[in-house]
This record gives structure tokens, C-alpha cells and sequence, in this order.
């Protein structure tokens, strides 16, 4: 038992995570919906009260945080479901790091996005 | 376990007639999980134009002329777009309600009427789907 | 060819617990079935295991109920090891993670049972042989033995001496079901039959399509004795259309039984006026089939077992399995309706002759099980007797095969010891139709090394197969439901002489049809038409020789009622009967039983609850 | 109607024994032996015939395919008219078929009562064990095919050692390092633990819930609900010891274990020994991964 060194298999780590970021995204999709669509309109959305909202830092982080999540959250269960229906060996190994790679330019392009918005000169 | 040759070729079964509550349920949120991961992607492609339009004057963008705001509007303008994303409204919704229910599942609540809380799910995310039409649909005539 | 040196025929009950002994004597053991294990019918056993573990309980006492249950026919030293023996095989049943049912304090659980003086029957729920079948299959896999499924065993491999005491059996010859290769076994330590009940001998029965008694009439034919075979056990309540046993237990919590005009006949009929319902096994079948048979049945056919008056409550707390056997079997909702019953065969008592040690008369032929006669069950097998038997008997089986040192064993088989021609001549001619033909085959070849007996062996039955498959002819079907049908009408619970007499002819004719039988079914993968059709040939021989037993038998003993003889006649009968194939001439004769148990004689006392 | 296949003759006597020219006495057995199947077709039909003109009769549509004999190796649908009585289920409808038009029909089938777990077949467009279905409950024509997502061997048999490979990859036998140390004791084990293994340990082996499940038919190395819950049994009973437990909890949460569920819930749905699958597989998840955070 105790020479396990690595507490964590791979499988109930992302296993654990995934339930952990839905957990999470339950609650910050609701109230981006409840935000953009419900108290904003989506027809007066416009790039200032956009800016406006990720100037202050914890909408900004909360911000990123989704997008990180969402991003494993979404990517994980694609490779799941992959691997779920037999996906394996090279094919398997070529697809995981096409999703980290897709993973990687999406979450680059999000904080890019949300820099422009924040005014953070990092884009 | 794999199978020598497709069976269902033979006669078509409808073998999605008999499927129970738990099948369609790991149907659909595995249907809407790709449509919100796609839609993710193409929401932050549709966002990126934000970093174009951080470079225009103040004016242009009080004036609502930037990039992004221009395409968020024509987009926004169209019937299409508003009512794809009802869709993704009604897509986001079940697997969120599904979701939670997933979660209660792996914590070992409520299995004995895991078919129920799918068919609540499911008229919950009607119920919601419906009611924030109006809402969506504001302004877009 | 495959090589072992133990070969076990059969995976139920029995045929496992004897692989595994087999294996830790220190044999190379591999069992050779035609169902996969878990699928044999051990798995169907519902109410428990007999033995003695508590305190106030002893194996004495054990060994007397089951010899007074026996109708004193059983053979005193079998029925001590069972007793002796089968708590410390409970034991290590439990220890090998059988999950039984539990007491407060966390030991195995026990319950009264019909016939015994002790609470004794261990049980796990309503599930004993399907745990029990489990457990041990479990410790086959964790040792790696050997097992060949869905391997049909067609032929025992025997020398061909003139007296079976002689032969030597070298191993078997198998029908691979999954791919139509016929193949040998060589086990040069022994065989083990372990192949279970012949239910399939009537049309109704609580046993599964696959007891058809192979290894009786495998062994039969190679020589070997079959005892006591006109004892067959009828349980009172089984679902007309599919034989599933509805358990005495609602009886026991109360249910009625009522024929066609709605008399609770037991008692309005005079069948029990004390007990009714509840009276032993055969007195209700026999008042059942009464009932049917003057014209007060329900569809001709039946009689109902009514529930309703418990309350659904109480129902629901205490039978629920029963609602869903009812439902499901024959779509008969017991809260609302009486569920419909009537007596099916459900044991076989006698079998393949062998001391008790498992050991045939035959060299290196052991049997173990419901195929068996060790005898342990004489005249009438009481309930949770049968389990136990498969564990002991089964066990020491193994043992022997694999060559650990045992005791001498004390009852003679074959006619090594006292015996008697029968005193009986059977107006219709028995045996073999035509004793040249390949299936006349006596078991014996001539040859007499091992490797060629084999050989031939094989060929013979590839041959056999050959034919069964290019020829034209009958379907078995219409054979196999002859000999039920007759069996079923003739030589179930009420036996008369003229009928039983015509029951010979009618196997007579159906021995006669089986010779221009064919399969139609080309195929060489899992072709289960042939298959059947090689058991219809079991069926047939077995069936004989049970009508020939109960024709000669004629006094009523245990299960065995015959019309003409009303009473037990201890003086003439005190034996059992055995028939020996004779190379196609079936012989009747007899042996004593044994009364003289280790250190007391059972005497035989009126048998009355 | 009757579905029998004339004799093949070639087909028959292929057999190394039998020499290849045909002699005098082989043409008349070929003639009588198609005078023979000419004959059974007839009174084939006839019953099929009559059975189909009776109210009473059910419909029922069988799978069959046989690589071994040359008109069945495409696969097709036969149709069977079986005469209806109360209390039928599926299995005594094949019964009837194979025994009266057509021997060839092949399924597994023994014990009649839901205990050996044989014909577990896809009836209607579920798994069901035939002998515990109620012809009554169903839509006719009742439509019987052998197992999804396994291999088929002849008609309704499908192979079924990949199953059992799956059943015996998890350590499936009682493993403890102490037993009690007097003669004739039996090991403890409290009523209520008793009861928490008892629905675990009804698995018959049948193998619907197997077939039921999409990812173990997508991931052939998925252990698979039954396996689970046989990992289960053992792993929940408090016999074995926590050392033991260690050991079978890393067996199960392997790559192709217990995270390959996704909650289907059909495991559940089909078994029918009504054993709560997804409930034994969800716990095991839950155990693993508190296992796991003990060491964090
Ligand atoms: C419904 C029912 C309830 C019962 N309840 C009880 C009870 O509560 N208590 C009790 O003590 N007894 C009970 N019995 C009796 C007891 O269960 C049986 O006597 C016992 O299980 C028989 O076990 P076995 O190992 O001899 O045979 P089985 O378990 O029948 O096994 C026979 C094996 O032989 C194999 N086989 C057969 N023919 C061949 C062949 N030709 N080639 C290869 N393999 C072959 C089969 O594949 C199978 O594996 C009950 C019986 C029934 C039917
Ligand atoms: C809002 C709260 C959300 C909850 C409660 C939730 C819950 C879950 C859960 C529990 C799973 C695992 C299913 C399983 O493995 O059995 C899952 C899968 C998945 N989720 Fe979510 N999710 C949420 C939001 C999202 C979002 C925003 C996305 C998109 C980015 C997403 C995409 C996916 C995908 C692609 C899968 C895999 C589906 C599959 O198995 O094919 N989810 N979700
Ligand atoms: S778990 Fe249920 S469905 Fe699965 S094999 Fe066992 S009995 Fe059959
Ligand atoms: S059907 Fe399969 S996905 Fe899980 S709940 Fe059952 S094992
Ligand atoms: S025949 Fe045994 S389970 Fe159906």
C-alpha cells in the first residue's frame, strides 16, 4: 500500500476531475447564461460593456477559470468517449494530442480575448 | 465484444424503440456534450474579433463600429442565429440538468429513479427552452 | 487425444467438488462437460445443505433420520460418511466464501426441514445450490484446473472382459459440441461420472433439459450395475407448463389446495385428514393425481394451489420469490388468482452402483451425485440430503481417483458380495434391438492397451456420427416424447402391473424406432440435434431398466407405490435391486441392504411423522 | 412457414469415411433420403399451415445463421407459428419450433427456471432470458435474435469465452489470509454485510447485461457490468480482510475498469436477476476514489 507512490491512477484522476469541473460548471454556465442572455440582452451586447465587466480582476479570473474548465471538462469527455468505443493505440495516441493541441489554441485564443477586453496588453 | 458481420443489416429492428430511460439519457448527453464543445470553440473564434477591436478609437467603439461589435450585431440580427441558439439554450439546459443528475448518480443518490429524474430533466429543459424564447427572441425583429 | 490423470465427467455439484479434490490429492485432473459449469442443474437447488454442526445436533442423529427416511433401503456406511463428513464439507464451503444465510451472532444459518430431528439445513436464502455451485466453480478457476466445456461425453473407454468386475475404464470419448470433433480422453488414475439427474426420462420434471443421465446409461452400458433405479422422487407442486418447483413453504405458511370443484380435497377427499396440505411428498401427489384422474382436475391436467387467503402482506413479506416464479413461468399472479400445480418427477434416487468411496465395480469408474447410488437415499431421498451427498461423495471420489490412501470400503459392488437372481420374468423383451449394430456397443473393445482401446474408441464414434448425420430417417423428438409420455403415464406416482407391463412395449417400439433414427441438422457446429438425439439413446435405456425395477419391486416402499402390493415387506425386500446391461441382455438381481452402521444396526420401524 | 432445409446429400456425406463415387446403394439411400425430407417438408407445412389458420398461434420471427452449411451462411429471418398457451414463454415457443418443423434450430437452453443463465437472448429488441419471458408481454411477431455485440456461432448461440474471460480476469474466488482457528468454525459475517453482497452474488453469468451495454460493445477489454459486480461481491465482503480489499480495488479501477461506465443503466434495466449493476459499479467508483484520497 504504501510504496504506491503516485496516490492517483490515471483513471480516477480524470475520472474525479471531470465531476469536479462539472460541479464547477454548473454553476458559472447558469450564470453566464443568466448574465448575457437573461440581464444582458443579446442585442445590446457590444465591445465596451464587454470590456467594462472584464476590467475588474474577478470576473476576469472567474472568467479564465471557465475557460479552463470548460475546456478540459469538454475536451476530457470527447476523449472519453473516443476511448469508450475502442480508440486505442496509435490512432489513440495521435487523437490526445491532437485534443491537447486544439485544447492549447483554445485556451490561448480565450485569454487573448479576454486580455483585449481587460486591456492587459498581452495579445 | 465485437461482432463477425452487421446483423442489423438483415431486417431493421428499431432498436432504439426498446432503449430504457438510462440508454437515452447517455444519448443525449453525450449529443449535447459535442454540441457544447463544439460550440465553445466557435464561440471564442466569434469572441476573438474582440482583439482587433481593442485597437480602435474610443469613438468608434462608443459608436458601436469596432469589428466586434459589428459581428456580434449582424449575427445577432439574424432569425437563424437566434433561434440556434434557443437550440443551444435547450442543449446547454439538458446537459446541465442531466449532468447534475449524473452527479447525484455517481454519489449513489437516487438510482432506483435515475428514469425519473431523466424525464424530469427532459421537461425541465423544455419548460426553460420555452419560457426564455421571448427573450431570445427580443429585438430581433 | 488429451491426457489427464483424473478425468471428471460433469460440473455440477459433484463433478467440481471432485475435480478439486482430485487436484489437491495431486492428480492432473481436467473436467470435461457438456455444459458450461455454472450452467449445470446444481444451481437450481433451493432449500440447503443437512448437517450436523451445532452442539445439540450429532451425525448419529442425522444418520438415523436419513435411514428411517430411506425407508431403511439406504446402506448404513454411506449414510454415516454422508453424516460424518458433510459438516466439515459445509465448513469448507464457508471458507471458501459460500455466502450463506446468517445468524445474529454471525454464524451459518440453519432451518427445520421435512424428516429431520434437527433443525440441520444450512441454507443461503432460497439460492443454496446456486451459491453453492458458484463457490466451488470459483475454487476451479483459482486453481487452474482444466475444464473442456460444452464437450458432450459420448462413450466410457473399458476393457473388454467377459465380467465387468474385470474391466478397466482408460477414459472417455467426447463430442466437441462448438466444433463437431469427436476426441479421447485418456485418465489413466479413473473417470469420474459426475453427469447428475435423468428428469428428462418423464415429460414432467423439475430438472433441466440437460439431465438426461448420460453417465447412468454411459456406465450401464460399459457393465456397471444401475441400483435402485425405480425410486424416483415426485415433488407435489411444480408449474404445470415448465415443471419450476413451487416450494412446500406455502404449504407450510398456509396455502390450499383445490381441485376442479373447488374441494379442499386433502381433507374433504380423505387423502390427510391430520395433516391435509401438509402431509409428506408422495401422499400429496398421489392424492393430486387421484384428483385428476377421476375427472376432478382442472383442465385435466392440474390442481390449484390457492395463496390469497394470507394476505398480500404476508405474501409479499414471506413468498415473494413465489410470485415471481408464478409470473414468470406461468404468467399466474398469485395475489389475485390460485396458481396452478401438479406433481413432477424431481429426484432420482438410485443410479450408478458404487461403494463409498465413489468406486464402481468396474476399474477405474467412479461416480458421484444424483447419478449415483452409493445408496445413500434408499427408498425416498429426504430434502437437504442431496447437496451434501455431491460434497462428500464427490470428494472422496477424487481422492480415491488420484490415489490417496483410504479406508477399506464396506459395501460390496458388482456381485462381489451376497446377491440373488431375480425371481421376476418380463413378458416383453428388453435390451438391445439388435446387439450387432454400432450403437449395440457394450463399451468394450478388443483391445487391451490403453492407447488403441482409445483409438478405436474414437473411431467407433466417429462413426457413429457419421452415421447419425448421413442417414435418413426419424427425428428423435417424436422417440424422446414417446418414452416420456409412457414413463410419465405409467410408471410415475401410481404404478400398476398391466401398465407398467405396457410401458415395456412401448419402449419396446420406441427402442425399435431409435434404430432408423437421423439427424437432419448437417451442420457440424453446435449441432444440439445431435446431441439430443445421443441422449434420446440414454433416456431410452434408462427408462427400461427403471420399469424393469419397478415392475420386479412389489411392495410399496418409499416413493415406489405399486396398486397391487399396499404395503412395506421388510421380510422379502430388504434389498436392492440392480440391472446389469449384459452386453445388451439386461439382467435383473439383488443385493442386501446394509442395516449394520459403525456401532449400531438401523432396525426398520414404521416410517410416521 | 416451415423453414426446414431440404437434406443437403453432398453436404452429408463429405465425411472422410465414406468413399467419394457413389455407389449403387449410396444413389438409393440419396433417393430415399430426398424422399424422406420431401416428405417431412410436407407435413411441415401442413402443420405450419394449420397452425397458422388457428386463432391461438403467435408469430415468431427467429435469427438464423449457420457457417457450417451452405444455405445458411447468409443470414436470415425464418417465421414460426407456434400455437399459443397461457403461460408460454419464449424458450417453450423455440421448444415447439425446433421440435416440431424444424431440428435445426439451435439456441442454448437447460434449466427452464432462470438459474443457468444459457438463453439469454435479444427478444424484441431487448436482452431477455427466453425461459423467463412471457410470450403474452410481447408484441408479436415476436422477433428472437442471438446476444448484440457478441459473436455468433449458429442461430441464437453466440460465443460466449470472451464473457467468461472477463468473469475470470478479476480474480473471482474468496481470498483471505486468516481463518478461524478452531475445527468446524465458520468465519463471521454479520447479517447486514450478508445482506449487502446478497444481490451481487445472484449473477448467473447469462450475460445480457454485457451485451446491453454500449461501451463494453465499443471497448472489447471493458470488464464489463457482470465482471464488476462479481469484483463487488468479494471486494464488499467483509470476510476477506482490508489487505484483500486493497488488492481487488486495484483490479477493478485498471485502465479498462470500473471508469469505462458511464451510467448507462441498461446493465441494470436487462439483468434479470434484477441485480442494481450500475448501483455496485457506482459504489466501486466511490471506494476508489476515496482509497485514493487517503494518501493525498
Ligand atoms: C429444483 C430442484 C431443487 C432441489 N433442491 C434441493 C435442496 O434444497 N437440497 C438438496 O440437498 N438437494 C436439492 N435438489 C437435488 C440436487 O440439487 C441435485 O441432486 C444435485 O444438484 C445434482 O448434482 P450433480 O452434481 O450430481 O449434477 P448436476 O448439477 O446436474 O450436474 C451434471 C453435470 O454433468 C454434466 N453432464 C451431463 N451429461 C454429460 C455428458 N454426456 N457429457 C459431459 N457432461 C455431462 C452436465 O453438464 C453438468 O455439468 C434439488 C433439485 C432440483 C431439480
Ligand atoms: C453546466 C454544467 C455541466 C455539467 C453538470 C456537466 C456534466 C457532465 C458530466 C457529469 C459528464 C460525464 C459523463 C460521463 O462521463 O458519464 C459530462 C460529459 C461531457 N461534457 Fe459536460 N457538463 C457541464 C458542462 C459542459 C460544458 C460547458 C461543455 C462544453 C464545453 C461540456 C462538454 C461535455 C462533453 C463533451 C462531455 C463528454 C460527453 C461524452 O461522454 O461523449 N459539458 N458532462
Ligand atoms: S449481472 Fe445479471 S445480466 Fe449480467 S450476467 Fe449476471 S445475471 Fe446476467
Ligand atoms: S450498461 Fe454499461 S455503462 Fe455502466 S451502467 Fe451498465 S456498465
Ligand atoms: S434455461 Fe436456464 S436460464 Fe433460461
Amino acid at each position: 500500500m504504501a510504496q504506491r507512490y503516485s496516490s492517483f491512477q490515471q483513471g480516477t484522476r480524470m475520472w474525479l476531475l471531470q465531476r469536479i469541473t462539472a460541479g464547477f460548471l454548473l454553476v458559472v454556465l447558469a450564470f453566464h447564461f443568466f448574465l448575457l442572455h437573461f440581464v444582458h440582452h443579446a442585442d445590446e451586447v457590444s465591445f465596451l460593456m464587454s470590456s467594462g465587466r472584464m476590467e475588474t480582476m474577478s470576473y476576469y479570473s472567474l472568467m479564465v477559470l471557465f475557460l479552463l474548465t470548460a475546456t478540459f471538462h469538454g475536451v476530457n469527455g470527447v476523449y472519453n468517449a473516443l476511448v469508450n468505443q475502442g480508440l486505442s493505440g496509435t490512432k489513440r495516441t495521435a487523437v490526445k494530442w491532437t485534443l491537447v493541441a486544439a485544447s492549447v489554441v483554445l485556451i490561448v485564443q480565450g485569454i487573448r480575448t479576454a486580455n483585449a477586453w481587460a486591456g492587459i496588453p498581452l495579445y | 465484444m465485437s461482432q463477425s458481420y452487421n446483423r442489423g443489416l438483415i431486417e431493421d429492428f428499431s432498436r432504439w424503440r426498446e432503449f430504457e430511460a438510462g440508454m437515452w439519457a447517455w444519448i443525449f448527453h453525450k449529443f449535447t456534450g459535442w454540441v457544447l464543445i463544439g460550440y465553445l470553440f466557435t464561440h471564442i473564434a466569434v469572441l476573438s474579433t474582440a482583439i482587433p477591436a481593442s485597437g480602435a478609437e474610443t469613438a468608434v467603439l462608443q459608436a458601436g463600429n469596432d469589428v466586434y461589435t459589428q459581428t456580434i450585431v449582424s449575427l445577432e440580427g439574424l432569425l437563424l442565429v437566434r433561434i440556434l441558439e434557443v437550440g443551444l439554450l435547450a442543449v446547454a439546459v439538458f446537459h446541465m440538468l442531466n449532468g447534475t443528475r449524473l452527479l447525484l448518480v455517481d454519489l449513489g443518490i437516487g438510482l432506483d429513479s435515475q428514469d425519473k429524474s431523466f424525464y424530469a430533466s427532459l421537461i425541465l429543459t423544455g419548460a426553460i427552452t420555452v419560457a426564455s424564447v421571448p427573450t431570445f427572441i427580443a429585438g430581433a425583429f | 487425444m488429451h491426457e489427464h490423470d483424473v478425468v471428471v465427467v460433469g460440473a455440477g455439484g459433484a463433478g467440481l467438488r471432485a475435480a478439486i479434490a482430485a487436484q489437491e490429492a495431486g492428480a492432473d485432473v481436467a473436467i470435461v462437460s457438456k455444459l458450461h459449469p455454472v450452467r449445470s442443474h446444481t444451481g437450481a437447488a433451493e432449500g440447503g445443505i443437512n448437517a450436523a454442526l451445532r452442539d445439540a445436533d450429532s451425525w448419529e442423529d442425522h444418520a438415523y433420520d436419513t435411514m428411517k427416511g430411506s425407508d431403511y433401503l439406504a446402506d448404513a456406511p454411506a449414510v454415516e460418511a454422508l453424516c460424518q463428513e458433510s459438516p466439515e464439507e459445509v465448513i469448507q464451503l464457508e471458507h471458501w466464501g459460500m455466502p450463506f444465510s446468517r445468524e445474529e451472532d454471525g454464524r451459518v444459518s440453519q432451518r427445520p426441514f421435512g424428516g429431520l430431528s434437527f433443525p440441520r439445513t444450512t441454507y443461503a436464502g432460497a439460492e443454496t445450490g446456486h451459491q453453492m455451485l458458484h463457490t466451488m466453480y470459483e475454487q476451479v478457476v483459482k486453481r487452474g484446473i482444466t475444464v473442456y466445456d460444452e464437450w458432450h461425453v459420448m462413450d466410457l473407454v473399458v476393457t473388454d472382459e467377459p465380467d465387468p468386475a474385470d474391466r478397466t475404464c482408460h477414459g472417455v470419448v467426447a463430442y466437441d459440441i462448438q466444433t463437431g470433433e469427436v476426441n479421447g480422453f485418456r485418465a489413466d488414475g479413473g473417470v469420474i461420472l459426475a453427469t447428475g439427474g435423468m428428469g428428462q426420462v418423464f415429460d414432467h420434471t423439475t430438472n433441466a433439459v440437460a439431465n438426461t443421465g448420460d453417465g447412468v446409461a454411459m456406465a450401464y452400458r460399459a457393465g456397471v450395475p444401475m441400483e435402485d433405479m425405480e425410486f424416483i422422487q415426485f415433488h407435489p407442486t411444480t408449474l404445470p407448463s415448465t415443471g419450476v418447483l413451487i416450494s412446500e413453504g406455502v404449504r407450510g405458511e398456509g396455502g390450499i389446495l383445490y381441485n376442479g370443484e373447488g374441494e379442499r380435497f386433502m381433507f374433504e377427499r380423505g387423502y390427510a385428514n391430520n395433516d391435509g396440505e401438509l402431509a409428506s411428498r408422495d401422499v400429496v401427489s398421489r392424492a393430486e393425481l387421484t384428483e385428476v384422474n377421476e375427472g376432478r382436475g382442472i383442465e385435466d391436467e392440474y390442481v390449484h394451489l390457492d395463496m390469497r387467503h394470507l394476505g398480500e402482506e404476508r405474501i409479499l413479506d414471506r413468498l415473494e420469490n413465489i410470485l415471481h416464479l408464478a409470473e414468470d413461468f406461468e404468467g399466474a399472479d398469485g395475489l389475485t388468482e390460485p396458481m396452478p400445480v401438479k406433481p413432477g418427477q424431481h429426484y432420482a434416487m438410485g443410479g450408478i452402483e458404487t461403494n463409498e468411496h465413489g468406486e464402481t465395480v468396474v476399474d477405474g469408474l467412479y461416480a458421484a451425485g444424483e447419478c449415483a447410488c452409493a445408496s445413500v437415499h434408499g427408498a425416498n431421498r429426504l430434502g437437504g440430503n442431496a447437496l451434501p451427498e455431491l460434497i462428500v461423495f464427490g470428494k472422496r471420489a477424487g481422492y480415491h481417483a488420484a490415489g490417496k490412501e483410504m479406508s477399506e470400503a464396506e459395501i460390496p459392488t458388482g456381485k462381489n458380495g451376497e446377491w440373488e437372481p431375480a425371481d421376476y420374468e418380463f413378458e416383453i423383451s428388453v435390451g438391445e434391438v439388435d446387439s450387432r449394430g454400432p450403437a449395440a456397443a457394450d463399451g468394450g473393445a478388443v483391445a487391451t492397451d490403453a492407447e488403441a482401446l482409445l483409438r478405436t474408441a474414437v473411431e467407433r464414434a466417429r462413426d457413429r456420427v457419421e452415421t447419425l448425420l448421413s442417414r435418413t430417417g426419424r427425428n428423435h423428438a417424436e422417440i424422446r416424447s414417446t418414452v416420456q409420455e409412457t414413463m410419465t403415464a405409467n410408471v410415475n406416482v401410481f404404478r400398476e402391473e398391466d401398465r407398467l407391463e405396457e410401458t415395456l412395449s412401448d419402449l419396446r417400439e420406441a427402442r425399435e424406432a431409435y434404430q432408423e433414427v437421423a439427424v437432419s441438422d448437417p451442420s457440424r457446429t453446435f449441432n444440439t440435434d445431435l446431441i439430443h438425439t445421443m441422449e434420446t439413446r440414454n433416456i431410452l435405456d434408462i427408462a427400461e431398466a427403471l420399469t424393469m425395477g419397478a415392475l420386479a419391486r412389489r411392495e410399496f416402499r418409499g416413493a415406489h407405490w405399486r396398486k397391487e402390493h399396499q404395503e412395506r415387506k421388510d421380510e422379502s425386500w430388504l434389498k436392492h435391486t440392480l440391472v446389469s446391461w449384459n452386453g445388451g441382455e439386461p439382467e435383473l438381481w439383488y443385493k442386501p441392504a446394509i442395516l449394520e452402521g459403525e456401532s449400531k444396526t438401523y432396525e426398520p420401524k414404521v416410517r410416521s411423522y | 412457414m416451415s423453414t426446414q432445409l431440404p437434406k443437403q446429400t453432398e453436404e452429408a456425406s463429405e465425411s472422410e469415411t465414406e468413399s467419394d463415387v457413389p455407389s449403387r446403394g449410396d444413389e438409393r439411400r440419396a433417393e430415399r433420403r430426398r424422399r424422406a425430407a420431401n416428405r417431412r417438408e410436407q407435413r411441415q407445412a401442413e402443420e405450419a399451415e394449420r397452425a397458422a389458420a388457428d386463432e391461438d398461434t403467435i408469430e415468431l420471427r427467429v435469427f438464423r445463421y449457420d457457417p457450417d452449411v451452405e444455405e445458411k451462411q447468409e443470414p436470415r429471418f425464418d417465421t414460426f407459428h407456434v400455437p399459443f398457451e397461457k403461460g408460454m414463454t419464449v424458450l417453450d415457443a423455440l421448444m415447439y419450433a425446433r421440435d416440431t418443423y424444424d431440428s435445426s434450430l439451435t439456441f442454448r437452453h437447460s434449466c427452464r427456471q432462470a438459474v443457468c443463465g444459457s438463453d439469454a437472448m435479444f427478444v424484441n429488441g431487448g436482452q431477455k432470458l427466453a425461459c423467463k419471458t412471457q410470450i403474452g408481454e410481447l408484441d408479436e411477431p415476436i422477433r428472437v435474435e442471438p446476444l448484440p455485440h457478441a459473436e455468433v456461432r449458429k442461430d441464437l448461440v453466440v460465443d460466449m469465452e470472451h464473457f467468461y474471460d472477463q468473469m475470470e480476469a478479476v480474480e473471482p474466488y474468496f481470498q483471505t489470509n486468516e481463518y478461524p482457528d478452531g475445527e468446524l468454525e465458520e468465519q463471521r459475517q454479520s447479517r447486514e454485510n450478508r445482506e449487502k453482497v446478497k444481490m451481487s452474488t445472484r449473477c448467473i453469468w447469462c450475460g445480457a447485461c454485457m451485451s446491453s451495454c454500449n461501451v463494453a460493445a465499443g471497448d472489447n477489454e471493458y470488464l464489463g457490468p457482470a465482471a464488476i459486480n462479481k469484483a463487488y461481491r468479494f471486494a464488499m465482503d467483509e470476510r476477506e480482510g482490508e489487505d484483500v480489499k486493497q488488492k481487488r480495488l486495484e483490479i477493478i479501477e485498471q485502465e479498462h475498469g470500473v471508469w469505462r461506465c458511464q451510467t448507462q443503466f441498461s446493465c441494470t434495466e436487462v439483468c434479470p436477476k434484477d441485480i442494481p449493476l450500475t448501483e455496485h459499479i457506482q459504489e466501486l467508483k466511490r471506494e476508489a476514489v476515496k482509497n485514493n484520497l487517503k494518501f493525498w
